[in-house]
């Protein structure tokens, strides 16, 4: 047990304070039996098909879809940042920065690793590289996130290479300095790569003449969603960021970051979430008054229905979209920490529903006039898989944070904090 | 000339037999159901569809209407949408045909049907032990985890394709050429034809007013149009006719 | 010389670098990819030549005529032949799948003897031994065969006797036989001549008669028309098929048709809407009619006029109720074009079968669809089946040949108003194990003859008629057959022959008192005792895979 | 330094033969053919010179690929001479009646449709344009299948690097591509699966 304990010491940054080995592994366990489930739940998918989900025919996509919309809106945070320090020089976001990185990287390996089980032939899936169609949103996706995806490993290699004891290799500390030199560059392909996925990702329903829920007129080539997704997400990154460091403080019980870090984190994303509303507003606005009675549907079509009622359209817009907004920019609350949290947990949420909304309500909804509102359960396969893809989200994270300096740069933080 | 085959369904004629289901699967080599499948996730490129005016006693009306993919001309959604081509347009025929070799199953193209006409294999077909020497030689059989559809029995294209070139001929003769459902139809309710040629039959059938096509407004000129006389059908089932739909009149 | 982990390391990241420039990387993705396009537990077609046979179905008594299409020598589709002079090339939904039932899971290719399995020797063993104990007891349920006369032989000779099966659309004329003293199977209704049809909860556009007869007349004279040529008026409690595509539906409380045909009687004779003629009007009054359907006696009024606004006439019964019947005479649709009519010149009169078998000690049964049979505790029954499906019950269950693989001929379907015969190939050979009545019964008795002779009688009986037309590749008059083997040929290859359409005197009917409900023919309704029928796998497309049809009571898959 | 690249390469090179000559073997697994026959024999001995004597394309299009006995026992009622393999094929196939089971070469996957009709009668091509001189067979050609997908090895052609190939050597879909592009042929999927 000792010697276990040592190995662990060895691997942790110098100075810094860690829980012990035996209360990490406390707090790792449960993690990873979820993500052994989630395998498990993947395994059964891939060895016997999609049947065990209850997806079908009517919906054809379920849980893993608005699952992936999600997580990927959320890892925004990474680009976003990056964005922000390299090119647009804020280095008082530095903080975060690796932090962001380690977020971008589970959101978008995780988002990748769900996908594959979602499709019914994944040996098949680099077809898709081979065969391209250009005019496919799934294409522009697949190749903004695969790419996007190894630019985010490119920028995850150099913070993993500034571990204690793979620094120790000359090599390696020879080839992170190098790379460093890469990493604004980086920040920049992958904030332009991010930029596109995030916003085909709202075009990929934007298309859907056949479904006028979803379908949107649009600018140039793309879909109104489309550019409305990259504003939702931008929005959503610095919130979603700043809720896990705050999460992280919280487990650790220190203080990683300084308060102004979060100030500018929630203006930015308060800023951009009321810039969101009102383009979303907008938007609505037009969709429902040219866009779908052009071809044949009403607001009568898509809000009659109970649950998803307008109901919906409202709690999307006020309470998780103009309320985060004002806690997030108006100084008098977000000068306190509790409003600012508040705020960011309201904004994700909006994000969340609106991607729940576009995913599942746009299948739920009859196109043809004498069919019915659907409903679909999602099964637990389903469940774990998604379950499993957040315990690895959160494994990473805890090893990175334990093991990686995640929070090197910061300033002012009490590095006497005893607590993991 | 480039066709472009499509079908006037009549549905006053359509007595909900189902005749059409089961030839179009013998015909495509569509596996029976698995013991799990229902409605929403047996694979009927065919599907027969019940219309009720939502009445209840003796003023109940019923009527049944097929459902088949729609061979969309413009704009075709599933087209589009397909990240790897594995649907595309036949320009020789008009058929939008579903490769599911190329498949990856990612079912972005059900989303996009407005129609609900693809079908996802969620099983690996199975036949009792035998049966499968009774499966048609001109059609492959799928396998789970792709995406198929009607591509209007495109088997008795290549057939007849193959018969007038062993004849010499450069075009088929339109009677080899038929597909499944529209030869099993008992009451003859499904027309079947080249919309391109304006004397073809069902080029004259889908120009009468009592011809309407589902979800035209969405614009993607699907080649299947149906007819009927009856107002309530009409209402119900076209959008365009009248704006006397509501929602509660739900699909029984 | 030593290697170090350095060594290892670069010379590992050597050959990582060096295959990417070989085939494998890039040639396994892409075999991998073909492998799953043809995954080995997928089954794939057969292939070998294709040809096309015209044969006639046999699943049921309606003897549609289809087209197989064979490959590599099985049969791989099924479809109508259009220039069938009955079915106009439709066929029902079952025929389509039909070439998959031979091998349904629950194909019958043993003796079975009370659940265990046994030897053909065993059967014919217990056979003879039954016969020798007490009388013998042959049911038919296709009567009118080659074969039918080969069974009837056995029992005649074996003092045994022979009995029919008369199915539904049978039964319903079963009425008018017995009080005109001919053979049901010489009556059918004149559906092509009719111009008003009121149907008693009858499915005539579900499934009733033959396929294809009635649908497309209905397509033709009907569908979709407000003031139809033909004119179907159902009567029937629920929104059936039928009903839902009906000229006119009236919806009745269940079990109350006969009421009504007597509520109808009544209307017609008082209100003078029919000739006079010596049938005594119901005992029972409107009122009655009113009270048991459910209807005011508008309605029923209503109906008894536009019934006969356009004639001819004819009412339609699903069972063998004889209330309807008498409607029939009332309606003056007996006899007359575009009523019942006489098809056929037989005098042989089938005797139904009793539901219960006293005083036999041997029954056999021909049947190749499963139904529900109760013997008496002492006989011993013996029934052919192809499937082990439904009400199997028997002593021996012996296994017949399925679907075409034997060969027979297919007399005229009920309710037809002509006579046809036609004759099922054996596209596929009998499998081994699998055996016909006659073939059983050959074994004992080697005088009878086998099917392919009594059909060459058939053939040689129609020949020498010179009635009738066959309807082949080409339409061809009976009279211009050079011999009895060329119209032999035609008709093993698909054709069918159909008799000159009769215009027989009208005969007068012998009806002299309206029938009580309660007739001795309901007794022999087996319809309550049928199960279902053991379905080709596909036809979960209708029931399953679709909300288009309820589920069978049980499930044979 | 230069150790370093030293190493680098002979993993390098390991990697290249491993690949390029060992993968192949490795990839195919060789099957038997039931009898041995050979073209070059049947043309000079029986002056069936011609494709269409024994692969009959019908006239309603169907062609019937490798002759089944019936166009056999037309020659050999009975043995003709003293090869071993025709006595196996008259003792073992043609009095019992059974179709040898031989192994194609050119066999395309279910999913593929292939005319004959279209491709001889209409397009006029010779039948050597895609099987090239098999037709002039006189020894055995080993039939090799892909282990992993079934195929034969003449559908990706015996050049595991495609590179240079006579005609008739690969019959892979880009095979059917580049001679339709060639011809101006347009055909949609469609055209070539089913």
């Amino acid at each position: 047990m000792s010697e276990i304990a040592l190995l662990d010491r060895r691997w942790i940054t110098r100075g810094v304070q860690r829980a012990s080995a035996g209360r990490f592994a406390l707090w790792l366990a449960p993690w990873f039996v979820l993500l052994f489930l989630g395998a498990y739940a993947a395994g059964l998918c891939f060895f016997y098909g999609l049947n065990q989900t209850n997806m079908d025919n009517r919906f054809a996509f379920g849980l893993w879809i608005f699952a992936d919309l999600s997580i990927i809106a959320m890892g925004a945070g990474a680009f976003f940042t990056g964005f922000l320090v390299y090119i647009l020089k804020q280095q008082d976001l530095k903080p975060v920065l690796n932090s962001a990185v380690v977020v971008g990287f589970i959101c978008y390996s995780g988002a990748v690793a769900v996908l594959m089980v979602d499709v019914g032939q994944p040996l098949r899936a680099w077809f898709t590289f081979w065969y391209p169609n250009t005019h496919s949103m799934l294409t522009e996706v697949t190749f903004c996130i695969s790419c996007y995806l190894l630019v985010l490993i490119l920028e995850y290699i150099p913070l993993l290479l500034k571990n204690r004891q793979l620094r120790k290799i000359p090599a390696f500390l020879v080839f992170e300095h190098q790379f460093h030199k890469l990493v604004p560059g980086l920040a920049g392909v992958g904030a332009f790569l991010s930029f596109f996925h995030q916003g085909s990702l709202g075009g990929l329903y934007g298309v859907l003449r056949g479904r006028p829920f979803a379908y949107r007129q649009g600018l140039a080539i793309w879909p109104s969603t489309f550019f409305l997704f990259i504003l939702s997400a931008l929005a959503v990154g610095p919130s979603f960021l700043m809720l896990v460091v705050a999460t992280a403080e919280k487990v650790t019980g220190k203080q990683l970051v300084q308060n102004s870090v979060y100030r500018k984190l929630g203006f930015i994303s308060g800023v951009l979430l009321a810039l969101y509303v009102a383009a979303k507003a907008i938007d609505t606005y037009i969709w429902l008054n040219i866009t779908s009675p052009a071809v044949g549907f009403g607001p009568r079509d898509f809000y009659s229905y109970w649950p998803l009622s307008s109901l919906f359209l409202f709690i999307a817009t006020v309470p998780l979209g103009l309320l985060p907004a004002i806690l997030m920019i108006v100084p008098v609350t977000a000068r306190k920490r509790g409003c600012l949290l508040c705020g960011a947990v309201l904004a994700s949420g909006g994000v969340l529903l609106n991607r729940f909304v576009m995913t599942v309500q746009t299948l739920a909804l009859p196109t043809l006039s004498f069919d019915s509102f659907l409903k679909y359960t999602p099964s637990w396969q389903e469940v774990a898989t998604f379950g499993g893809v957040i315990a690895y989200g959160v494994i990473v994270y805890s090893l990175s944070y334990r093991y990686l300096p995640l929070f090197a740069a910061r300033k002012g933080a009490d590095p006497n904090a005893s607590q993991d | 000339m480039s066709a472009r085959y499509g079908m006037v369904i009549d549905l006053d004629r359509c007595t909900g037999c189902g005749a059409c289901m089961v030839a179009c699967a013998a015909e495509n080599n569509v596996p029976p159901a698995h013991s799990r499948a229902t409605a929403r996730t047996g694979i009927t490129p065919m599907l027969v569809r019940r219309l009720s005016n939502g009445t209840p006693g003796a003023d109940a009306r019923e009527a049944f209407i097929p459902i088949t993919c729609m061979q969309c001309g413009h704009e075709t959604p599933c087209v589009s949408v397909c990240p790897q081509q594995a649907v595309e347009v036949d320009k020789a025929t008009g058929i939008v045909l579903q490769m599911p070799q190329r498949c990856l199953g990612c079912r972005y193209c059900m989303t996009a049907c407005p129609y609900h006409a693809r079908y996802f294999n969620w099983w690996d077909p199975q036949w009792p032990p035998g049966m499968e020497q009774t499966l048609n030689p001109g059609v492959s059989v799928r396998m789970r985890g792709v995406v198929e559809k009607c591509n209007l029995c495109h088997a008795r294209y290549h057939a007849a394709t193959e018969k007038a070139a062993g004849a010499g001929e450069t075009q088929i003769d339109p009677l080899d050429y038929v597909p499944a459902c529209v030869e099993a139809c008992p009451t003859v309710a499904i027309l079947f034809g080249d919309l391109a040629d304006p004397s073809d039959p069902v080029s004259i059938a889908a120009d009468s007013p009592d011809c309407f096509r589902l979800l035209a407004q969405i614009g993607t000129d699907p080649k299947i149009h149906y007819k009927t006389t009856q107002d309530w059908i009409r209402a119900l089932a076209d959008r365009n006719s009248l704006r006397s739909h509501s929602p509660e009149a739900q699909h029984v | 010389m030593t290697f170090s982990r350095r060594d290892l390391f670069i010379g590992g990241a050597g050959i990582a670098a060096g295959i990417a420039f070989t085939p494998v990387p890039w040639k396994l993705l892409g075999d991998v990819s073909i492998w799953t396009q043809n995954w080995p537990w997928i089954p794939q077609p057969s292939r070998g030549p294709v040809e096309s046979k015209r044969s006639v179905c046999t699943l049921c008594a309606a003897g549609c005529g289809i087209r197989v299409r064979m490959a590599a020598g099985w049969p791989v589709g099924i479809s109508g032949v259009a220039t069938n002079p009955i079915t106009k090339g439709a066929l029902c939904p079952l025929a389509f799948a039909a070439q998959q039932l031979n091998f349904h899971p629950q194909r019958l290719r043993a003796v079975r003897h009370r659940g265990r399995t046994a030897s053909w020797n065993d059967a014919q063993a217990a056979f003879q031994k039954a016969c020798q104990d007490g009388p013998l007891l042959i049911v038919d349920s296709r009567p009118g065969r080659a074969a039918s006369s080969i069974l009837q032989a056995f029992a005649a000779t074996h003092s045994g006797d022979y009995r029919v099966l008369l199915g539904q659309d049978s039964q319903a004329l079963a009425p008018y036989a017995a009080w005109n003293g001919v053979a049901t199977s010489a009556l059918g209704y004149d559906l092509e001549n009719a111009r008003t049809i009121v149907s008693f909860g009858v499915s005539l556009l579900d499934g009733w008669g033959t396929p294809g007869r009635f649908t497309r007349l209905w397509s033709e004279k009907a569908a979709g028309r407000s003031d139809p040529e033909l004119r179907l008026m159902q009567i029937e409690p629920s929104l059936s098929r039928t009903a839902a595509r009906a000229w006119r539906w009236t919806a009745i409380r269940p079990g109350s048709d006969a009421a009504l045909a007597a509520g109808l009687a009544h209307v017609l004779i008082e209100e003078h809407l029919v000739n006079p003629h010596q049938l005594v009007p119901p005992q029972t009054s409107l009122i009655d009619a009113v009270a048991q359907t459910g209807l005011s006696a508008e309605t029923i009024r209503a109906l008894a006029h536009t019934m006969v606004q356009r004639r001819p006439v004819v009412a339609l019964a699903c069972g063998s109720d004889p209330t309807i019947a008498a409607l029939n005479v009332v309606l003056g649709a007996v006899g007359t074009s575009g009523g019942v009519v006489l098809r056929s010149n037989s005098r042989v009169l089938e005797i139904p079968v009793e539901p219960s078998t006293k005083g036999y000690s041997a029954v056999l049964l021909d049947d190749t669809i499963p139904w529900g049979f109760d013997p008496q505790p002492n006989a011993e029954v013996f029934r052919f089946a192809a499937w082990d499906g439904g009400g199997n019950q028997g002593d021996w269950l012996l296994p017949a040949p399925g679907f075409l693989e034997a060969l027979t001929d297919v007399p005229a379907a009920p309710a037809l108003n002509a006579e046809t015969y036609s004759i099922a190939q054996n596209l596929l050979p009998q499998p081994e194990q699998v055996k016909t009545p006659v073939q059983f019964l050959a074994q004992i008795d080697s005088t009878l003859p086998p099917v392919e002779k009594a059909i060459q009688a058939r053939c040689q009986e129609i020949f020498h008629a010179k009635r009738g037309v066959v309807f082949g590749e080409q339409v061809v008059a009976v009279a211009n057959f050079e011999s009895t083997a060329k119209l032999e040929e035609q008709l093993r290859n698909g054709a069918v022959w159909v008799g000159e359409p009769r215009h027989p005197a009208p005969w007068k009917c012998a009806l002299q008192q309206w029938p009580s409900a309660t007739s001795p023919w309901h007794s022999a309704d087996w319809s309550a005792a049928w199960d279902p029928v053991v379905l080709p796998p596909l036809a979960t497309k209708l029931y399953q895979e679709s909300d288009l049809r309820e589920a069978p009571a049980r499930s044979n898959t | 330094m230069r150790r370093n690249g030293l190493v680098f390469l002979v993993g390098f090179s390991i990697a290249l033969i491993a690949g390029w000559a060992v993968f192949p073997r490795v990839l195919y697994v060789s099957r038997q053919q039931p009898l041995d026959f050979f073209h070059k024999t049947h043309a000079e001995k029986s002056g069936l010179t011609t494709c269409d004597s024994c692969h009959v394309l019908g006239s309603d299009g169907q062609f019937t690929g490798i002759p089944r006995n019936d166009i056999c026992t037309a020659c050999h009622t009975d043995k003709l001479g003293t090869s071993p393999s025709e006595a196996l094929l008259v003792d073992n196939y043609l009095k019992q009646s059974r179709q040898p089971q031989w192994l194609i070469y050119s066999q395309q996957p279910a999913n593929v449709w292939f005319s004959h009709a279209i491709h001889t009668k209409r397009a006029g091509l010779s039948c050597a344009a895609c099987h090239g001189n098999y037709g002039e067979s006189d020894q055995r050609k080993i039939y090799q299948q892909n282990r992993i997908t079934g195929y034969s090895r003449d559908i990706w052609g015996h050049s595991i690097s495609r590179l240079r190939r006579l005609p008739g050597d690969g019959m892979k879909m880009t095979d059917c591509e580049n001679c339709h592009r060639r011809r101006h042929v347009e055909v949609g999927c469609l055209g070539c699966h089913q």
